[in-house]
């Protein structure tokens, strides 16, 4: 029988291994399932490939992994906020890899790699340094730019209530990239304030239904994480 | 080709009670119109299986029962059907990327022709008076991990539908894992196909006459 | 200020003009705007293109508009129904164009005119008549399909709920082709079941933003289309 | 390149004022991070405006009080903000969809440069030590129907940031219709600049002193 509800951050983890393209969600803070992230600093893996919007800020949550040297590679649009320290040292001693993707055109290949579609045609980037090695191509008189889908290993997504099934609601705007990571990935992982009985949410009202997910961990009293980086917190292990 | 008698093998009833035993506890899975419908009374207990109608509902219950019926809520057979707590609905586009997308276990369809290379052809018998229709098919055969096909072995006629190429045009190429007929359940495997089970009563040779495309043990 | 809603049929499709390509929602009777439709069978256009997922069944419906010989040509899936009689006896005598697309391959044409996307990739009719004269391409050792966005001049859709700033609900298995024609839409037109206050839908549950929506028509009391059909009524006109 | 005072033409609140005028009541707008956030603070009365923020809200209302701020409600700024009744929530794909499929009728952006041609470089200064960070800009700049720049005229160093080509890396190309500054609105037609309204005290000589680019009355 169906219960995809685990107990421990460990399980919800399970068969995570080095080189995994991970996907993270989140827009800043919102969104941004800080204690599956933890968790993963608490794993002994490296050589991430992570897709996230941003690439953390503080010495917390995604900022937390790429110090701890698990990620070798971001696929990201804004790698940078008025906080972020840990991403730019790295980044400018190459340390670290960036794939810089305008937002919309990430939030599409992400869809796109859900959906089963490998590739796609957008205007977005026309004319700019980052369509300059991309495929083009004229529809209608205006060019056009190809992109391809981008899937995952596994996609680490926060939502507000999940069921057993893994339908899933998010909270406002929280909401961002959870839902299309949990379409692009082989492994979903969520984390969720509220668990629910099955049928509890409105068929009508859900977000995520969850063929899309995999586990599902109830995580009653999340972190803020803009407090954790307002306070300059640093998250080193399983000591914090 | 040959003898095509009801009175021989598995009746259709329980050639889908032969599939629903190859369907994995918390499978998503998708059933054609017809005779694929039949599959959803014979899941053995202790396990669940949801249900996905691609016309916008992953959880779809059993038929709605008599006065209860909702005109807006129906599955791709246009049925009037029921859904099961823990339901979602959604929109086509989202439907269709369960199903493109690889997130659908098990769709178990209906079959004009299937031949040994596990091509199926189960949308048109290409009659030029017959007006087109494929409706979601073309999309099941490539986006499900896994096609099954259940169907009488032969045509009313007595034609063999496991054939070596079809005649009809094609819903996908090798597309088809297993066929489940009322003569026997056929593996496809490295476009070959192999006897995974005999009917009672059935003969690898009475088979083998039956059928147009080449068999193995 | 914002009130998207109007008063009659008349003002709802005002602007509907011969040539145009209609988006009619539904998967068979479930969602088809069947009040729309008839108000678009009483107005004086022809050589209409459109798009649905069927043809219609009995003389009500898009049967009434093909049969009131103002479509020149339908896109669609599946053409035929059990009770489907006045598109194939116009389709047999030439009368009326058909393009068949796979279901799902339709929806994400719909969706990519609606999201910007000119075209796109997919795996579906791959080997099969309906993609022999299509271009295809190899990604990762598969062939997919090229394929183009539709887009409307008009789209009709029905759905559940509506405030005035067009936020949409759908009643179950009626939502189908909704969301996507919305947004696929010059100019949106949707009948609903009840008009509440703006702010009385969650901004949680709305399926169809207002962004989407052109004209809300209240139609309290929407006839069930499959008993129109089932009693074999013939639409011709107001005098129904 | 001459003159760059804050102490002539219009304050940055009266450009916002400005750019406000000429939102036309039920449009959909998209505000940048920034001084763009201005201007829905002059929205004339009996016009009614719904704001887009691309991380997934379309009804966005003022900025949260103080004690009511919600983190998992924030702007594409990442500022705590609110929502207005008859709002809606969506995911990513869904947000860009309405960017880029052309749904939003204005979006007001700042400016590095604009050249006549009505290139727009807002993202990079191409500086090699700088972190690269692109956000939402390039899709709006395609995908919104109108693209409106509001800008100090000059750098602070006295720069022109009105220019023949631009020398930063472009967000697009032949993409903005008109240019709000401190000294004057300008408009960008057939790849030409064109005065469509002067700040009081500058004249049309002074702005061409002080812009790059060619100017036309």
């Amino acid at each position: 029988m169906i219960d995809k509800v685990v107990k421990s951050a460990k399980e919800a983890l399970a068969g995570i291994f080095d080189g995994a393209t991970v996907m993270i969600s989140g827009f800043g803070e919102a969104g941004s399932p800080v204690e599956l992230i933890h968790a993963l600093v608490d794993r002994d893996v490296k050589n991430l490939t992570v897709v996230s919007n941003n690439a953390g800020s503080g010495h917390v949550g995604l900022a937390a992994l790429i110090e701890n040297r698990q990620v070798k590679k971001i696929i990201c649009s804004f790698p940078r906020t008025a906080i972020s320290v840990v991403f730019p040292e790295l980044y400018r001693n190459g340390e670290i890899d960036l794939e810089l993707v305008p937002q919309g055109t990430l939030a599409e290949r992400i869809r796109a790699g859900g959906a089963g579609i490998p590739a796609f045609y957008t205007r977005t980037s026309v004319n700019t340094s980052l369509s300059e090695k991309k495929e083009k191509r004229i529809f209608d008189k205006k060019e056009f730019v190809l992109e391809h889908a981008i899937k995952s290993d596994f996609s680490l997504v926060k939502c507000a209530v999940a069921d057993k099934y893994g339908n899933l609601l998010y909270n406002k705007t929280a909401r961002n990239f959870g839902p299309i990571m949990c379409m692009a990935a082989k492994t979903t992982i969520v984390q969720t304030k509220k668990v629910v009985k099955a049928g509890e949410i409105n068929p009508e009202h859900v977000v995520t239904p969850g063929i899309f997910v995999s586990r599902i961990l109830e995580v009653s009293h999340p972190a803020d994480e803009s407090k954790l980086v307002a306070e300059n917190l640093k998250y080193d292990g399983i000591k914090f | 080709m040959g003898l095509n008698s009801d009175n021989i093998g598995w009746n259709m009833n329980e050639v889908a009670q032969k599939v629903a035993l190859d369907i994995h506890d918390g499978a998503y899975v998708n059933l054609g119109i017809g005779i694929p419908e039949l599959v959803a009374d014979y899941i053995p207990r202790g396990r669940e299986v949801i249900y996905h109608t691609e016309n916008g509902l992953l959880g779809m219950g059993k038929i709605a029962s008599r006065g209860k019926e909702d005109p807006e809520l129906v599955n791709a057979g246009k049925k009037y059907i029921t859904a099961i707590p823990g339901a979602a609905y959604f929109h086509h586009a989202d439907s269709f990327s369960m199903i493109r997308g690889g997130h659908i276990d098990i769709c178990v369809l209906g079959a004009y022709q299937v031949s040994e290379a596990g091509d199926l052809a189960n949308w048109s018998t290409g009659d030029p008076d017959a007006i087109p229709a494929v409706g979601g098919a073309m999309d099941l055969v490539v986006g499900v991990k896994t096609i099954y096909v259940i169907t009488k072995h032969n045509t009313k006629s007595g034609t063999s539908k496991i054939v070596k190429k079809c005649s009809y045009p094609l819903t996908g190429k090798n597309v088809v894992s297993r066929i489940y007929t009322n003569y026997a359940i056929i593996d496809v495997k490295d476009k070959k196909l192999f006897i995974r089970e005999l009917a009672p009563g059935i003969s690898f040779d009475f088979l083998q006459k039956n059928t147009e495309a080449k068999l193995n043990q």
